[in-house]
């Protein structure tokens, strides 16, 4: 349900980003979810769609997920985190900060917490489209 | 590409009156304990009180006040449970009992994430107890938060104020808003930094006694509240302008 | 693109026999006072020694032992000068007295660059100096530097325990040799963390009391090596297998 | 003069290259070599040139120098590192770690120690051709 605090991020940057190159109307947003969170797209779509305001009116909000992919800095092995088990509550506790995956993730080759997340860790806007 | 999230933090700090982040050069200064000990103290002045733990690397705060049983709620972001009064966050609600391995980029990660869904609501006062140093937390308090007031904890060691001196330096070149210094774990036996704080023209807060009692108090806010430690902080507090 | 550092780390410190990394959950439980006065004892019974202080947020061993007035050589790398027999290294021979605000990625390049430009030559010992926590320097000396111990530091106090346990939960599951813990600042009003420690299966060094000398020591080696602290500290070395 | 612990780290991970590769005999290895360090690129040929085993016997050692690009996190302004001035000993110190420029060194819009190397930090192998 914290999806809301993320929508209201959403709109919150694409306002300024609309504002910033004068866009009177936005058409379309985009914007990439990272698998590393389990971001519910349906309850981000529908906060959307609430916390709207006017300038958001006709826009249409293109949500995309992205794996989250994984690079150990020990041997550089890349894996996907989809590709592992985790239990309920840590899942949770991913959801609200995908860090904590530290607690429990490990380089499937060499076992080393000491890894880098390459892509597919959390909300991010990729493009705000609109006319002048 | 955009971070939503840095536009957010700001947003969610919006109804924050002051800020005050509590830290040092130095690891084991007392910078939890004080910043517990603040907490809990202008929460029992009627303050509205947020205390929020940056140290994701050594998080302290959460055995000082006994957090126990007690989860953010969430509503639209989430929501600090209140612990004695004060509303509370730290990683620990996510991390638990289990190491967090997070180089420090990540701990930022986690930081802006935790500062931009966390809904402080209406505060008086938030407080910060950070990690030692200049880090990446400080940085990133720095660039992202507004409205900071810095409260600088020292001991009378020269190892301590040594790299207190040198935070003191970067945040008076940044001209960041300082409090004062306060001189934590006095002993008699040492003589006081005192005159080398009103050297650099900063303001010397005062003193906090070596205290034998502090940790039989860690876990127990009424017996903490009462300790020579605490009191002297109070009367500290009673005369130093805040906000 | 290959960084050519990395293959050069191991390379200069194939001469250096063993490894001891002083670590700790937490900051100000003695890390670095324990690291210097390990490197002098060491010293003193005719072990080639080096100490490499790699907290590079809040380096202090450069104060311990104070060094002045020295700067490594620089000749096909450079060369540690030598301090009361030590062969010492510290980001303090480039940073001097001014604040460094390193983010801990530029400080793990920093890291990287010393290790491998750093001519060790032969040693029996070479000790380092790591900041608090399980942080980027940690995790980099895991990664970098082969054939490494650690050596545990905490005080009685929960809030130092709790964090160590977290750190011995890591090296544990990393299968790091760990070369045991050691209480420092004791005191007799505050129960020893000894039993815990045997839980874990954990080697319990000893203890070093909490000594009011310690700050007139700072500064003084012969004056360090003197005191109830460093007494105490041999006398461990003496009956604890490091090498 | 620590170029030749420089020389060296490169040979011996080129050395690492060639012999994963299975290249009998090295015919080039490219070398960036960032400004920020001012590394004297007379002397790293010398001691390359030096150092060098027979593998490296017909090696062209091709250098380059990349200038040193700074980005302020604060305001997102980027810079180069050479435009600003510094004294000689700071010169030197960050000669040996490049991050001692952080004492010194501040976004010229902003005033903020906040920024990051976007390149032109340290020595890189950038390339390893060879003959099988
Ligand atoms: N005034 C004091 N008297 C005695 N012990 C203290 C005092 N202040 C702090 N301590 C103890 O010192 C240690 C470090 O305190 P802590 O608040 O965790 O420091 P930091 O947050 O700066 O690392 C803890 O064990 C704490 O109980
Ligand atoms: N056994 C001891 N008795 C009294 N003071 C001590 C003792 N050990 C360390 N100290 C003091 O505690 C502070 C922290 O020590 P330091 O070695 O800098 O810790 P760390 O490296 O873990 O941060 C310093 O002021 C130091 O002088
Ligand atoms: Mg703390
Ligand atoms: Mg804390
Ligand atoms: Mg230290
Ligand atoms: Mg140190
Ligand atoms: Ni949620
Ligand atoms: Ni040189
Ligand atoms: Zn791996
Ligand atoms: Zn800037």
């Amino acid at each position: 349900m914290h999806e809301w605090a993320l929508a209201e991020a959403v709109l919150s940057s694409a306002t300024e980003i609309a504002e910033k190159e004068g866009l009177s109307e936005v058409t379309e947003v985009k914007i990439t979810v990272g698998e590393l969170q389990q971001i519910e797209v349906d309850i981000l779509e529908f906060a959307l769609s609430q916390l709207k305001t006017a300038k958001f009116g006709k826009t249409k909000f293109k949500i995309e997920t992205k794996k989250a992919e994984l690079k150990c800095r020990v041997c550089d092995h890349r894996w996907f985190f989809g590709e592992q088990k985790i239990d309920r509550e840590t899942a949770e506790a991913i959801h609200f900060v995908p860090e904590i995956a530290y607690i429990c993730t490990r380089c499937p080759e060499c076992g080393s917490p000491d890894f880098e997340i390459m892509q597919g860790r959390g909300v991010w806007l990729e493009r705000v489209k609109g006319v002048k | 590409m955009v971070d939503p999230r840095i536009s957010s933090i700001n947003e969610s700090l919006k109804e924050i009156r002051n800020i005050i982040t509590v830290v040092s050069g130095k690891g084991g200064v007392g910078k939890s304990l004080v910043a517990s000990t603040l907490a809990l103290t202008l929460a029992k002045k009627n303050y509205k009180v947020g205390l929020f733990d940056l140290d994701f690397t050594s998080p302290s705060t959460h055995i000082i006040l006994n957090i126990q049983g007690l989860q953010p709620k969430e509503e639209k972001g989430i929501v600090p449970p209140k612990v004695h009064d004060v509303s509370y966050m730290s990683i620990i609600f996510y991390s638990g009992q289990y190491s967090l391995p997070l180089r420090a980029a990540d701990a930022s990660n986690a930081l802006i994430e935790l500062l931009s869904i966390t809904r402080w609501e209406q505060q008086d006062v938030l407080i910060l107890d950070m990690p030692p140093g200049i880090s990446d937390a400080t940085l990133d308090i720095i660039r992202f938060v507004k409205r900071i007031q810095f409260f600088i904890v020292t001991t009378p060691s020269q190892l301590a104020y040594a790299t207190v001196e040198k935070l003191l330096d970067l945040l008076s070149e940044l001209r960041m808003p300082i409090i004062g210094i306060l001189e934590n774990m006095k002993r008699t036996s040492l003589p006081s930094i005192e005159a080398q704080v009103e050297q650099k023209a900063i303001r010397f807060l005062g003193d906090l006694p070596f205290d034998e009692k502090i940790e039989e108090a860690i876990g127990n806010t009424e017996v903490l509240l009462d300790t020579a430690f605490a009191r002297k902080l109070e009367e500290i507090v009673s005369k130093t302008p805040l906000f």
